[in-house]
């Protein structure tokens, strides 16, 4: 299993403030698609993903365990 | 000791600055771009720490909702709607009467922007939107000038070091304007959570302006302070060579003319038309969520979403376009499209 | 939306303060013990947020060298010496004129704070020396008040969020007067972990006021902005049943008559003595480099050391005894103390 | 092996930002007395130390790999 840190307004669109998911085998880009269809978290455009805390790219391996963080870049100033 | 050594003595003690780097931080320019809740706490921090010389940059005016979090700024300057980039001045001449303050009250497009980077050492955030940061990396860019990304919401805020060849910018971190409704005007701000932010824009700077290059940090700084989290992300494997903006061959896309945001007041209809840069497709749901989370009026259709905020109609479409209602105001409709959708 | 709603509206929006929690920070009295770098920020942050009341203590004035980093001081107060705690509630009635600001020039003791407790909601620190600290520890734990520790120097700093009843107390984390001689005046400091210590205290103070018990951070954070550290550690197994300070028979050792440091001047000599509360062991060869690497003139033998600082010469013995020479005011040889061994 | 890490004057007085030392079966208190014997760190009294992210008391037992912490508590303000 893999836990999915969420951040700011994620959290409120989960309910939550961590996803327990199967995400081992799947690429960061196919997690985005996976939560996107099947979680409450809507559009994940421009969301930044981590892994084991780094940002890593869309065709990044996940492995069993590895943390993922979902980063929202907010705008406020 | 003579009383400009006096002045900076504690700073001067601290080792890895020393009266080397206090001069060196006493030579440099710094543009500040937007000086609201991160702009007057940086702006001041730097002119307290004996920087040369500091450009302001803001469209807006003090209003009274800022006090909250805008420091620099008094209940008199909401009272006489002092515009914020001159009320700053003020204040900042009287905490540092060396300091050269220069305050520009307009819009940071990319002809101003570019007009000024000619002898600026370091470009600091304090914007309230995605579209004038990128503006702001491309520049960074172009210029070879380190940028200081800064960003906060409600509790929740994020600091990130660009430095040209060397860290990813922006756009490789972020690849689309993100529009995610969440703003300071729909889900509010703690004030520590702005300090947060400048306290690592603050110390980034330091070590930029003193010369203390390998002490930059290298990690993507993203806190909550309200759910007590802090993380550091290691962020080097985004860099990407073919990045448009600090790739091989740049193309610095947000420099380009007509990749801005453009605003422009309808013929005799009171209204003003706001296009973003990068036509997307709105989250609108979201946004409605959102607006109406934050006590607004929420009306609409699948097509389109009307909301009232202050007194003001504005309608957004999918593609991203809005129109503000009830005014010609052209300022006024970018600061209220950019309070509801970032 | 009258004013006052409009003025704390950023606050209000953010969801876990809103109406409810805004309409409790409007009732609250907080008490900030010094006003130099950390009390500066606090007191603006606090007074912006809009609490009932702030009473200040400082017995300082303003000197030229504060300003690279304490908020709410000008080069004008710098000049005329104003004392701290006068000068910061001058800024902060321009601020937010709401807000009762009591000012106080003093030498915080026992008996002075003692007599302030009774309706104080949350004592916050911005003290520069541990004896003041654990005595606002005890009143903390004998009023039942939350305090929110919080010291920094160089780059480096730390908060931690002591509530009575619940977490440890300072004293059972630190179980005697910390002494390494690191102070602002030797090593120096940056404002960014002055704001990086007060954005931790804010949220704390902002938590507690409103009413968010369960938000308050548990753990204590170390940081250190330049090496990019940021320590997040866990400090309930050390609450101490036994502590004379919050344990099961409290006995509040430092609101005890004769628990005090002792300052006296000495007859005819132009010399003030200074005693500290805890007799201990100075660790005089650890002093003696931390001095000399400050570039302060240094000497002595195995029983005593003197060290010369602006001017004045200071005669430090083993038990932690000093003489100040060459002054009269017994607030500056307090001053010169711990400035130099904290 | 143990991990030891120093912050603020501990990094001077020991030329380097870690220690790395054998300190698995020794308590808190032991190895607080053997730094200051064996080390260039001096005098400890007053020193935080953290073991695995959490403070404890002088009796705790250090175990192979656990990461130490040492934090002077500093007193500007």
């Amino acid at each position: 299993m893999n836990k999915i840190m969420l951040f700011a307004q994620l959290k409120e669109d989960a309910g939550k403030s961590a996803i327990e998911t199967k995400a081992a085998g799947k690429t960061v880009g196919e997690l985005r698609d996976f939560l996107e269809k099947e979680t409450p978290l809507g559009n994940l455009d421009g969301i930044m993903i981590a892994v084991n805390e780094e940002f890593v790219k869309d065709d990044w391996i996940i492995e069993e365990k590895d943390v993922i963080a979902l980063i929202p870049p907010v705008s406020g100033g | 000791m003579d009383s400009q050594t006096e002045r900076y003595s504690r700073q001067m003690l601290f080792k890895p600055i020393g009266p080397e780097g206090q001069t060196e931080i006493g030579k440099k320019h710094v543009l500040i771009v937007g000086v609201g809740a991160l702009g007057t706490h940086t702006s001041e921090l730097l002119a307290r720490a004996g920087v040369r010389k500091l450009t302001l940059i803001d469209r807006d005016y003090v209003d009274k909702s800022n006090l909250q979090r805008q420091h620099l700024f008094t209940e008199k300057d909401a009272e006489e709607q002092w515009p914020k980039a001159e009320a700053a001045k003020e204040r900042l001449k009287s905490i540092n009467s060396r300091v050269e303050v220069e305050a520009i009250v307009g819009q940071a497009d990319a002809a101003l922007l570019d007009g000024l980077m000619e002898d600026v050492d370091l470009l600091v955030d304090g914007t309230d939107n995605f579209e004038t940061r990128f503006l702001m990396n491309d520049l960074a860019q172009k210029y070879k000038v380190p940028y200081l990304f800064g960003s906060c919401v409600g509790s929740f805020g994020m600091a990130f070091t660009i430095i040209p060849g060397v860290t990813p910018c922006l756009q490789c971190l972020i690849k689309r304007l993100p529009i995610q409704g969440q703003t300071c005007d729909t889900v509010g701000i703690i004030a520590p959570a702005v300090q947060m932010v400048t306290a690592h824009q603050g110390a980034e700077a330091l070590k930029i302006l003193s010369g203390n290059m390998k002490a930059v940090r290298k990690t993507y700084v993203s806190f909550d302070l309200w759910e007590n989290e802090y993380l550091s992300l290691k962020a080097g494997a985004l860099k990407d060579s073919g990045c448009l903006s600090c790739g091989d061959s740049p193309e610095y896309p947000f420099l380009q003319s007509g990749r801005e945001m453009k605003v422009a007041v309808l013929c005799g209809r009171d209204t003003v038309q706001v296009r973003p840069a990068e036509s997307g497709i709105l989250p609108l749901e979201q946004l409605v969520s959102q607006w109406r989370s934050a006590g607004l009026e929420v009306g609409g259709n699948p097509f389109l979403i009307s909301v009232v905020k202050d007194g003001t109609k504005a309608v957004f479409f999918k593609d991203g376009r809005a129109l503000i209602h009830g005014t010609k105001d052209m300022n006024e409709a970018r600061k209220i499209y950019h309070s509801l959708v970032g």
